[in-house]
């Protein structure tokens, strides 16, 4: 009867997936592309709390469902509205009609390749060897769970690596310029909402930075929890989305690879090895890591949110921009 | 009992496929977000649901999130630009 | 009755080809950006899928770890193709 | 006793749900559907929280689920407003 259950369950999760991933790629116009999009987010946070991956499905439910969205709605909003209507054709087209037969034959073809190894690969023995060494080496690494203990501890390098792919991103969106200078108009519901939305979303921030440790959660959800704080902001109306300017700023956009270079140094100089930490302090270190990377990963899904640094000088003389 | 529970979560499942039908085959935006925030409030339950079926209380964070983001589409979907500062 | 891990790698396959054939096919970028996400997802879920051991044991950690991450470098990748089309639009003075 | 009370409660919950949702489906107009869809969002999505809260082991856990169920009534007219507000511009 349970498992019965389950396969009902599980089917019509997949069904929900496949239906809103090929509305979404065929719908007539973008903007409907986009709230299929985020719907298609949403299911998918489902399925990964179903498939007991709750660390995932927090990511998820912050970002596929709340930031993504967020963003690509408000890069539709610059444009003019019948464009966003009617899709426009200015990109890049593949040869014809035949082009067209190719490609989808190909890709099915590779599709089917691949499903047919997961359809036999699925149940090899092998999988299951790594997640056999987290286990036994968890209580070595100062906390209890196993995905902050991967992501900071046995491969904290991979972790140190992805803050700089994210600056490198932040850094290529600044460099391009004329960002979202557009703030949104004032008004009393989405004030109000900014009224409580904000300080909960911080607060569960707090609080999933400090569960990380025994539970799911941790740095990548608590920064993305303060970026949606961020986006809350500027879309009641705050240009600046809540974030400092100039110097502060820019010291928080680093503050993650900094702190994890500084604690990779010092154990190195210790005689311990890159981002070794000793045992004792494990716990300790790693939540002072997490903290700054909370920040710096906040900071730079904001910038990115916003596409270019809030101005510095916030009291300007009226009707003096240009 | 976990099978009562089981069953609800399956109802809700359906629910949310029948509920994407409007939104899929509807051709005005409004009304796809009107359904995306049914989508919505109905994830969350089938996750708290989860939650209890799978015995994980950790997904009742993920409820949680998800309750605090879902709005925020919504906001950013009916808010228009206000005054440009640059063009 | 149905593996799990299979149906949802089947999936993941499935999602991964219909975003790739899109992002070859789709001449708007933002929708090739969407396109590009959709099989970002269905990569992810043929490693979740992999990672799941069964309703009542816990998954395998090192594949979540993994995800998480692809999760947010997806975000920022995202943001920056916007910001190279935006660029682009202001260019072509469209 | 309290676990019937709490299936029974769930239930009650669910259906709400499925009522929003043949209302979403049938119901003539936008703000037709939009009556139906606080339906279902206030009450299918109370009952099911309190159903879940008789159940929860912990009070941290039954608290959670309260702050969800007043987030989740206070988004839901939020956004409501929101989208009759946007549909009323438009």
């Amino acid at each position: 009867m349970n498992t019965l259950s389950w396969s009902f369950l599980d089917i019509l999760l997949v069904i929900a997936l496949v239906l809103l991933a090929g509305a979404a790629l065929r719908a007539r116009s973008l903007r409907q592309s986009i709230i299929l999009f985020i719907a298609f987010g949403l299911v998918t946070a489902l399925v990964w709390a179903r498939l007991r991956a709750p660390d995932v499905a927090l990511a998820e439910a912050a970002i596929g469902a709340g930031l993504t969205g967020a963003l690509l709605l408000t890069a539709l909003r610059n444009r003019p509205s019948e464009e966003s209507r009617l899709v426009s054709n200015n990109g890049m087209r593949w040869g014809g009609r035949w082009g067209n037969v190719a490609i989808t034959v190909s890709v099915s073809l590779v599709a089917l390749g691949i499903g047919w190894a997961v359809l036999y690969g699925m149940n090899d023995t092998q999988s299951g060897r790594l997640a056999g060494q987290v286990g036994s080496a968890l209580e070595l690494s100062g906390v209890s769970n196993p995905v902050t203990a991967v992501l900071l501890n046995f491969r904290a390098y991979d972790t140190l690596l992805e803050l700089a792919v994210l600056l490198a991103a932040l850094l290529g969106i600044l460099s391009l310029g004329g960002g979202r200078a557009t703030h949104c108009t004032v008004d009393p519901i989405a004030t109000s909402l900014r009224g409580w939305l904000v300080p909960l979303l911080i607060l569960t921030a707090g609080y999933q930075l400090w569960v990380g440790a025994h539970a799911p959660g941790g740095a990548f959800q608590a920064g993305a929890l303060l970026a949606a704080a961020g986006v809350v902001q500027h879309l009641a109306g705050r240009a600046h989305a809540g974030l400092p300017v100039g110097a502060v700023l820019r010291v928080l956009m680093v503050s993650g690879i900094g702190i994890f270079m500084t604690m990779g140094l010092w154990t190195f100089l210790g005689g311990r090895g890159f981002l070794a930490y000793p045992q004792r302090w494990a716990g300790e270190l790693i939540l002072l890591i997490e903290l700054f990377a909370t920040l710096a990963i906040a900071v730079t899904l904001i910038l990115c949110y916003l596409g270019s640094e809030p101005e510095r000088r916030r009291i300007t003389p009226a009707g003096s921009k240009p | 009992m976990p099978d009562v529970l089981m069953l609800a979560c399956v109802v809700m499942a359906a629910t949310l496929v029948v509920g994407l039908v409007p939104m899929v085959r509807s051709t005005s935006s409004v009304e796809r977000m009107l359904t995306a925030q049914l989508l919505g409030t109905n994830g969350v339950g089938l996750i708290l649901l989860l939650a209890q079926i799978l015995d994980m209380p950790a997904l009742v964070d993920v409820a949680l999130v998800l309750a605090l983001l879902a709005v925020i589409a919504v906001v950013a979907f009916t808010r228009r630009s206000g005054g440009s500062e640059r063009a | 009755m149905i593996d799990t891990g299979v149906l949802y790698g089947l999936t993941g396959v499935a999602l991964a080809a219909m975003g790739f054939r899109a992002t070859l096919l789709e001449p708007e970028v933002i929708r090739k950006l969407l396109a590009i996400n959709i099989m970002g997802v269905g990569i992810f879920l043929l490693m979740i899928a992999t990672a799941y051991t069964g309703p009542d044991t816990a998954a395998d950690p090192v594949l979540h770890a993994l995800v998480l991450t692809g999760i947010v470098v997806a975000v920022s990748a995202t943001a920056l193709g916007l910001a190279l089309e935006r660029r682009r639009r202001d260019k072509d003075g469209s | 006793m309290l676990d019937w009370i709490s299936t029974f409660l769930i239930l009650a919950g669910v259906a709400f749900f499925v009522s929003g949702t043949i209302g979403l489906l049938r119901l003539p107009d936008l703000y037709c559907r939009l009556h139906a869809l606080t339906k279902s969002d206030n009450l299918g999505h109370g009952l099911l929280i309190l159903g879940l809260m008789l159940r929860s082991d912990d009070l941290l856990t039954a608290l959670k689920l309260l702050l969800i169920w007043i987030l989740v009534l206070t988004a839901s007219a939020a956004a409501s407003q929101l989208i009759a507000q946007y549909s009323g511009r438009s």
